[in-house]
């Protein structure tokens, strides 16, 4: 079977980037979208290491970005999962559509 | 060269008057304003006197000629080079002439109105009106420039309008003076026009070198004038025409002689100032002044002559209906004036052709005298029987003999019985129309028959007649101060025909010899005698005669007694052109549109923000999902629309 | 060595004061309102310590850079913090995890800090997330109010979501270029369709931090929703900032598709403030109608940033400066009265000249400032936006900005008019001020007359730039 | 002479008030601050007569220039000419008589005073500047005195008028903004300088942008038709003394800066639109007129026959020859004197009677003969009698009118003079409900003007009468800057 290339990747990607998306606007709990970030996010962490890999092999940029990006990813998914609690707290529930009362 | 402070004192001192009246009248000299007034205007009238005696004796006449002199001007306001208002004063023989009348007449009602106005709370007030307007008359009369006479023109204005609006808590007298400002404001209009026109052709505003430019045929100035034509009149014409609008304004011209009549709301003592000896003769002084220069014009002349002429019969005509004896006196004087106005109209320039001018200037002076007679003794009997009315009156003769006297008198000469002053001066312009232009002359003629009836008419229904029902108390004749004047005046009209005034007054300055035909002067002397002794047997006795004619003539009666319904003319024009089609409109448009247009704006600004709020739903996907649209529109566009 | 403590020494200070309170509040409890002046007082060491031994100069092989400009900027950002700890008083001393809320808020400056003088996309990506999540727990610091978890909820998300965007052009530049160096990338850059779409993503990111339209929609929720002090730490701190970097990366990074960018730049600028204006016109609480304004100012910026000149950059850091005198000055005048009365909307103002007299005009001048209008800073600093703005000759541009100072006059004067004009029997009551944020409000006052008549200041800015 | 005094006499004037404590001393400052203000005024007008005698001739006198924000290559620049020392005199006197004329103002006496001196700043500077950028600065600093003294103390629907008006004065400025900014960037060396400005030549097509958006910008100010809709409604609604100054002296800044920036710059701008000023303003001239005769309210007459005047102004400016410019310079201070006496004794009459109504008024003479008798005088000076600065102004405008020689302009002339008769008509309308006619019942023991307002009016009538017997001094004074103006303009001819 051929070796996967760049393109395979970036369509792997980019679908997960566009799944992501998807599920962001499409699902009502909170925890969900938040995993939706996380595969948008994912999906960047595989087009930097395929760019890495395929386009510019010499420079590491792009393996050091990703490792940032899980850490930031982290920390973000721990702040947002305390806002969600919190929210849970007040709303008594971790639907989006529950909180919309800022509006116009 | 005269002495300038004397004669400029002569306008001044009155003004003097009104500032010192009119700022402290009120508190300090309510009582004395009279004599503080009457003093400073006889002074001044002993000044025009000597004035008068040393220009037309010793300064003003050069190898037979009288000149015009100006002896002091100043630039007031520079609009461009040439072009400037000067405030000078100008000497020659109707100014000075004017001088002598305003002044007299002035004083007269200055005397008389000691005691005609007495106990009036704003007595002081009064005279200072009346200064002012004395101020403004004699700078008119003396202007040596045109804007500068423009100038004297609109305070005179506004002093008639301050006197008639007197009594200012009495609507009628309100509505009357509005009338004689706007109205007069209107002709003033086509002045200030004629003006503009007159000065931008002869590149001056000075009355002496405007003259001379626009009537010496080689000057660059009157062909341009004369070049220079709009819809086919020349622009001379165009400028002249324009300003006699403006003199016919003032002077109660046909078709702008409404507010005369009204304006006899005013104290009569300043109906026999303004509205007969002097302001309302500005327009003939005015036509006078500039009368070089109208000569040059045919069809100006025409204009003024049809319009003098038509004024005189119309007047006429009317004054025989009026019942109220000072609108009486108000349309002969218009008729009056009219004679004036057509006698310039008809003259010439120069020598035997100048012969209208001086009539014309002549009876002004005459007219002046007997005219404020009639007012005064009008005045006089007003006084006595607190009404206006003839139907309140007759009989009065024995109350009132010296009035009953002096305005016999008056009635005689602008009648033109000889050897009254009205005599000569109408003698003259009648002689000068029968030269001129023959249908003038018949108009004329049958014109100074109806003045002799009307004049007649007034005096029989208020001194004879049957007998007034005299109720409440009478003081009178209303004293020494009152009868000084009209005895004095009674004199004027006696003695000043017997003046030869062609030697003093004349087109071009030279003497005039005023030959007199007696064979000539019988066919007036005939109508006049007509209509005296048609009114006499009419209204002598009390009888139904009158009525029944009137009835007769019904339809033409009810038109003549309203005047040809020009007033009713006038208020539709105003009401209901100008306020209801114009005005009304104009405010609608203005609160409307303009203004709506603005608020349109606003609101649609709200409205919209008030449409899109949904965009700001608070549904954190939505937001989202508008982000990922934004990123996608905005690479769209700049990838495919706008590279 | 020495090196880098003067060139890292803002962000060196920030880091020391945050320990600091760390420690502070692991040892023994110190009551708030002596912590607060502590803070003010570490605050202010940190302000006056920002204007000494400034140099310019790079760290880390061209990842951090700094010069006296950004030295400026942080100054700015440090005074604005500074102003905030003074104007809330009152709620700091209330809330009892006000040391937590300083770190936070600190922390966020750190990242700003970072951001402002960061040399390629990895370190910048770093600051900018370390400079909004902390923010996200800031926005939540009203832990019982639900609108406050809501706020925060959104705002997370998506910034989350921005940061997702942004990453993914950053992978697709680095995937183009190579590389995430501002000083190499602009050699490597040409105009292609992909580089166009990369660089909408890019532009998307910093358009969200700055609330551009149409990425601006959080913007306001999160400030209804957040306490006063995260809400004015927002819109002047983080934006102030993010201009900064924006710019920056504009002018540095992407000249070469200067010509992309000024057309995108006009379009969202012209698009951001009528959107802005339009909203903030039919607003009831003053915090919304705040946001929408500072839309609306954005999109002033927008048009200062566009000219791609020095002067424009001088005009954008003043303006800055400017409104963050300005827009504090507002917020503090409505904390103060919402802490009191717990009133936020504007009807409410209505008649608030009878009682409170001092507040007013503080407001009444932070207002116009804000609308741009003499002799207020805010007139000078709107007049040299659009000056700048104007270069390009584009008339059309200049007229649409110059209008709509006309819609943003209407709005602000809404207020004025509630407050001077409206007669109101139960007006608000007489509010007693915190004196430290009476003092705050004088020094915005202050700086909101003086900032534009003096006009050193701008030449020194100027100077920099 | 230095210039600056005449901003920081009324910046110290202004603090002063804020410092003080009472009412009474509040109106006692601001009262010593208007008076200074006006000893400078005429000291001014004698110390630059003085420098012209002794024949300094450059265009600007006592100019003096300061650095200010000079990366803009900004430079606080002021000096003044003829045009402007008129609009000080001004100025001068429309303030002081404003200050006396609000002296019973009981309602937050210290704000307003205070913002009454604040507008006095904004227009002396405006006056001297010679910078497009301060003069902008001045102009926007005089328009939210207005909104506050309209709104906070105005009548009736005072929060619309007062809204319409700081909006649409913005939109002005906003124009004139976007129009010096073209200036400032048409030229190599940018500059802001109006004599910098006015030395070089403008290329042409700037010229076609920037003078219809300053012209415009500016005659939104001076209600230039069809931009005077803020003009009825402001006056009407606004506190005695703020219509005084509205009508007086900001209005005056519009007018005077389309001729001293629009006009005086760009002259190329100006022939080519010319014709267009023309028409609006005759249309201003009689429209204002004959919506002013609709008007029952005397607030209301006043603001349309400010329109109307105003109407006067422009086509004075628009007729470029220099007479009707000098007339049209005439006619800003004299209408401005005339207006603010109009004002003035409306809001006598208006605190007495309590309606602004002339249907409801009536005989008032015989209660109060001071205020009517000044009313009767602001009328008179409206409707053009010489001896009042209006008969000057507007014969002037006339006379300088009718140099054009062809038809269109003769028809604007003559539609121009036919204002004034309508004029007369409304004026005298007025005029005759109000202080003639029997005297309406429950005003028989009105009381008549008081101390300030006598001193108030005389002031102003001082003013009016100086100008209409000695128009001389006033021409002389206008004439050599006028002169200048045109000269550039005949250049292009």
């Amino acid at each position: 079977m051929p070796e996967p290339g760049l393109y395979h990747l970036l369509f792997i990607s980019a679908a997960l980037f566009f799944i992501g998306m998807f599920g962001f606007f499409t699902r009502r709990n909170l925890v969900t979208m938040l995993m939706s970030i996380e595969l948008i996010l994912n999906s960047v962490n595989i087009n930097f290491i395929a760019f890495n890999k395929y386009l510019w092999p010499n420079k590491m940029d792009g393996l050091f970005f990703v490792i940032f990006v899980i850490a930031i990813a982290a920390a973000e998914a721990a702040v947002a999962i305390a806002i969600i609690i919190n929210l849970y707290r007040s709303h008594g529930s971790i639907d989006v559509e529950k909180a919309e009362e800022l509006k116009y | 060269m005269p002495h300038v402070i004397s004669i400029a004192l002569i306008p001044l001192l009155p003004l003097v008057g009104f500032i010192l009246l009119g700022l402290f009248g009120r508190k300090y000299f309510n009582k004395s304003a009279g004599f503080i007034g009457t003093f400073l205007l006889l002074v001044s009238t002993a000044l025009a006197l000597y004035t008068a005696y040393q220009y037309f004796f010793d300064i003003g006449k050069v190898n037979g000629i009288y000149q015009k002199l100006v002896p002091f001007k100043f630039t007031w306001l520079e609009f461009s080079k040439g072009v400037s208002i000067d405030m000078g004063i100008m000497l020659d023989p109707i100014s000075v002439m004017m001088l002598v009348v305003v002044t007299i007449v002035s004083l007269m009602v200055h005397i008389y109105s000691l005691a005609y106005m007495k106990g009036e709370a704003r007595f002081a007030t009064y005279y200072a009106f009346l200064g002012l307007f004395t101020f403004s008359m004699l700078g008119l009369v003396i202007s040596s420039n045109i804007f500068q006479m423009y100038i004297f023109w609109e305070l005179v204005g506004v002093s008639s309008f301050l006197l008639i609006g007197y009594y200012y808590d009495k609507p009628s007298a309100v509505a009357a003076c509005k009338k004689a400002f706007i109205v007069t404001r209107f002709a003033d209009l086509g002045f200030l026009i004629g003006i503009l026109v007159l000065s931008f052709y002869a590149h001056t505003l000075d009355f002496n070198t405007l003259i001379e430019r626009l009537t010496s045929p080689a000057s660059n100035e009157f062909k341009a004038a004369v070049g220079a034509s709009f819809i086919g009149i020349t622009a001379l014409t165009w400028g002249l025409v324009l300003v006699f609008i403006g003199g016919a304004g003032k002077s109660a011209m046909l078709p702008l002689h409404i507010w005369l009549p009204d304006a006899m709301e005013g104290p009569t003592p300043v109906s026999a100032l303004i509205h007969a000896a002097t302001m309302v003769v500005a327009g003939v002084f005015l036509v006078a002044r500039l009368f070089p220069v109208f000569s040059m014009s045919a069809p100006a002349l025409y204009v003024v002559t049809f319009v003098g002429v038509t004024s005189a019969l119309f007047a006429a005509i009317i004054a025989c209906t009026q019942t109220d004896i000072k609108r009486v006196l108000a349309y002969s004087t218009m008729s009056q004036i009219g004679f004036m106005m057509f006698a310039l109209g008809i003259s010439g320039l120069g020598g035997e052709n100048g012969l209208g001018y001086t009539a014309s200037m002549f009876h002004l002076f005459t007219h002046a005298m007997f005219k404020a007679l009639l007012f005064l003794g009008a005045g006089a009997v007003i006084h006595y029987i607190h009404s206006n009315e003839m139907k309140d009156m007759g009989g009065l003769r024995k109350y009132l003999p010296i009035t009953h006297i002096s305005f016999l008198i008056a009635c005689l000469a602008i009648s033109g019985v000889p050897p009254f002053a009205g005599f000569f001066s109408k003698e003259e312009i009648l002689l000068a129309a029968y030269h001129h232009n023959p249908a003038v002359y018949w108009i004329a003629l049958l014109t100074s028959g109806l003045t002799a009836f009307y004049m007649f008419r007034l005096y029989f229904s208020i001194f004879w007649g049957k007998q007034a029902h005299l109720h409440g108390e009478h003081h009178g004749e209303g004293g020494f101060a009152m009868m000084l004047p009209l005895l004095l005046l009674a004199v004027g009209a006696v003695l000043a025909g017997f003046i030869p005034f062609g030697h003093f007054v004349s087109s071009d300055g030279a003497a005039l010899e005023s030959h007199f035909h007696w064979q000539f002067s019988v066919a007036p002397v005939l109508i006049g005698l007509l209509g005296i002794f048609v009114a006499m047997w009419l209204y002598k006795k009390e009888n139904d005669k009158p009525a029944k004619m009137a009835a007769s003539l019904n339809g033409i009666y009810q038109t003549i007694y309203h005047k040809f319904y020009f007033d009713e003319l006038y208020i539709f024009i105003t009401k209901k052109i100008l306020f209801n089609l114009i005005g009304r409109p104009a405010a609608w448009f203005d609160k409307n549109v303009v203004d709506g247009v603005m608020n349109l704006t606003g609101n649609t600004t709200q409205l919209i923000s008030e449409k899109i709020k949904g965009y700001q739903s608070g549904k954190v996907q939505q937001y989202a999902l508008y982000f990922l649209l934004g990123i996608i529109g905005i690479a769209a566009l700049f990838i495919y629309v706008w590279k | 060595m020495n090196d880098l403590f003067t060139l890292m020494k803002s962000e060196l200070l920030v880091t020391a004061i945050i320990f600091i309170l760390l420690f502070l509040k692991i040892g023994k409890g110190i009551q708030n309102d002596k912590l607060l002046t502590i803070i003010q007082f570490l605050l202010l060491l940190n302000l006056v310590f920002g204007f000494f031994f400034n140099e310019e100069g790079s760290l880390f092989g061209g990842m951090f850079y700094t010069n006296a400009l950004i030295v400026f900027q942080k100054n700015v950002l440090n005074l604005g913090v500074l102003l905030i700890s003074m104007l809330f008083a009152n709620w700091f001393k209330k809330s009892e995890h006000m040391p937590e809320f300083f770190m936070l808020m600190l922390s966020a400056l750190l990242g700003m800090f970072l951001m402002i003088s960061s040399g390629n996309f990895l370190l910048f990506y770093l600051s900018l997330e370390l400079a909004t999540i902390p923010v996200a727990a800031m926005v939540n610091f009203d832990l019982e109010k639900r609108i406050s978890s809501e706020a925060a909820m959104k705002m997370i998300l998506s910034s989350a979501f921005s940061s997702g965007i942004l990453l993914f052009g950053i992978s697709l530049i680095y995937g183009i270029t190579g590389t995430i160096s501002f000083t190499e990338m602009p050699a490597l850059l040409h105009q292609s369709p992909l580089m166009i779409i990369v660089f909408v993503f890019l532009f998307a990111a910093f358009a969200f931090k700055l609330s551009i339209v149409p990425f601006h929609l959080w913007t306001a929720d999160v400030y209804e929703g957040a306490p006063f002090a995260a809400t004015s730490f927002l819109s002047v701190i983080s934006k102030g900032s993010v201009a900064f970097i924006f710019m920056a990366t504009l002018y540095k990074v992407f000249q070469p598709m200067l010509g992309l960018w000024y057309n995108m730049m006009m379009l969202l600028s012209i698009a951001t403030m009528i959107i802005g204006n339009l909203f903030a016109l039919r607003q009831q609480s003053i915090k919304r109608f705040l946001a929408f304004s500072s839309i609306a100012q954005v999109g002033f910026i927008l048009v200062g940033m566009s000219s791609n000149s020095t002067s424009g950059t001088a005009a954008v850091v003043y303006f800055i400066l400017i409104y963050t005198f300005s827009n504090l000055a507002a917020f503090g005048v409505a904390a103060a009265i919402a802490y009191q009365t717990g009133k936020e909307k504007i009807d409410d103002y209505k008649g608030l000249y009878q009682t409170n007299p001092f507040l007013s005009w503080v407001m009444a001048l932070a207002l116009f400032s804000l609308a741009g209008i003499p002799p207020t800073a805010g007139f000078f600093g709107k007049l040299f936006l659009i000056t700048s703005g104007a270069s390009k000759a584009n008339y059309f541009f200049i007229t649409i900005a110059a209008l709509n100072m006309i819609v943003s006059l209407y709005y602000y004067l809404k207020v004025v008019r509630a407050i001077f004009m409206d007669k109101n029997e139960q007006a608000i009551e007489k509010i007693n001020i915190h004196p430290t944020t009476k003092f705050a409000l004088l020094l915005c006052a202050a700086g909101v007359i003086f900032v534009g008549i003096f006009s050193w200041i701008y030449d020194y800015i100027q100077s920099l730039a | 002479m230095n210039l600056t005094l005449l901003i920081l006499l009324p910046l110290i004037t202004a603090i002063a008030i804020l410092l003080v404590k009472n009412a009474t001393q509040v109106k006692w400052v601001a009262l010593a601050g208007a008076s200074a203000q006006f000893i400078l005024a005429i000291v001014l007008l004698f110390a630059f007569n003085k420098e012209r005698a002794n024949g300094n001739v450059s265009q600007m006198l006592f100019e003096l220039q300061y650095k200010w924000f000079p990366a803009w290559n900004i430079s606080f620049h002021i000096g003044i000419d003829g045009i402007s020392v008129a609009m000080i005199l001004l100025t001068a006197f429309v303030v002081v008589a404003g200050v006396l004329v609000s002296w019973n103002i009981t309602d937050k006496t210290k704000e307003f005073y205070f913002l009454l001196i604040l507008l006095s700043l904004g227009a002396y500077g405006f006056f001297i500047s010679l910078d497009l950028f301060i003069l902008f600065f001045f102009l926007e600093i005089a328009v939210i005195p207005k909104y506050l003294l309209i709104g906070i103390w105005g009548s009736g629907k005072k929060e619309y008028a007062a809204n319409k008006l700081a909006l649409m004065l913005m939109g002005g400025s906003a124009l004139v903004l976007v129009g010096m900014l073209g200036l400032y960037f048409s030229s190599s060396l940018k500059s802001f300088d109006l004599m910098v400005l006015s030395k070089l030549h403008i290329p042409t097509e700037v010229q076609k942008i920037c003078f219809p958006l300053l012209f415009v910008g500016f005659g939104v100010f001076g209600a230039l038709f069809p931009f005077h809709t803020w003009v009825p409604d402001g006056h009407s609604s606004a506190p005695t003394a703020g219509s005084m100054f509205l009508a007086g002296i900001s209005m005056k800044l519009g007018s005077y800066g389309c001729l001293r920036v629009a006009i005086s710059l760009m002259p190329e701008g100006a022939m080519q639109y010319a014709n267009i000023i023309i028409v609006l303003s005759s249309i201003a001239i009689l429209y204002g007129a004959f919506a002013t005769m609709m008007q029952k309210d005397l607030k209301y007459i006043n603001a349309y026959s400010s329109v109307s005047h105003c109407g006067l102004i422009f086509l004075g400016l628009g007729m470029l020859t220099k007479t009707a410019m000098t007339g049209a310079v005439m006619q800003m201070v004299s209408h401005g004197l005339m207006t603010a006496l109009f004002f003035a004794v409306i809001g006598m009459i208006y605190e007495r009677t309590h309606t602004k109504q002339v249907n409801e008024m009536g005989g008032l003479l015989k209660v109060m003969p001071f205020i009517t008798t000044v009313l009767f005088i602001a009328g008179l000076c409206s409707l053009g009698l010489p001896g009042l600065s209006g008969f000057v102004s507007e014969m002037t405008i006339f006379v300088g009118s009718w140099e054009h020689t062809d038809t269109f302009h003769r028809i604007a002339t003559i539609a121009a003079c036919m204002s004034i008769v309508v004029t007369a008509v409304y004026i005298l309308r007025a005029i005759g409900q109000t202080a003639m006619g029997p005297l309406k019942a429950g005003y028989e023991n009105l009381q008549d003007a008081r101390w300030n307002e006598k001193l108030a009016a005389i002031v102003l009538l001082i003013g009016i009468v100086a100008i209409g017997f000695a128009p001389f001094w006033l021409t002389d004074l206008i004439n050599p800057a006028t002169e200048l103006i045109m000269q550039k303009i005949s250049i292009i001819k």
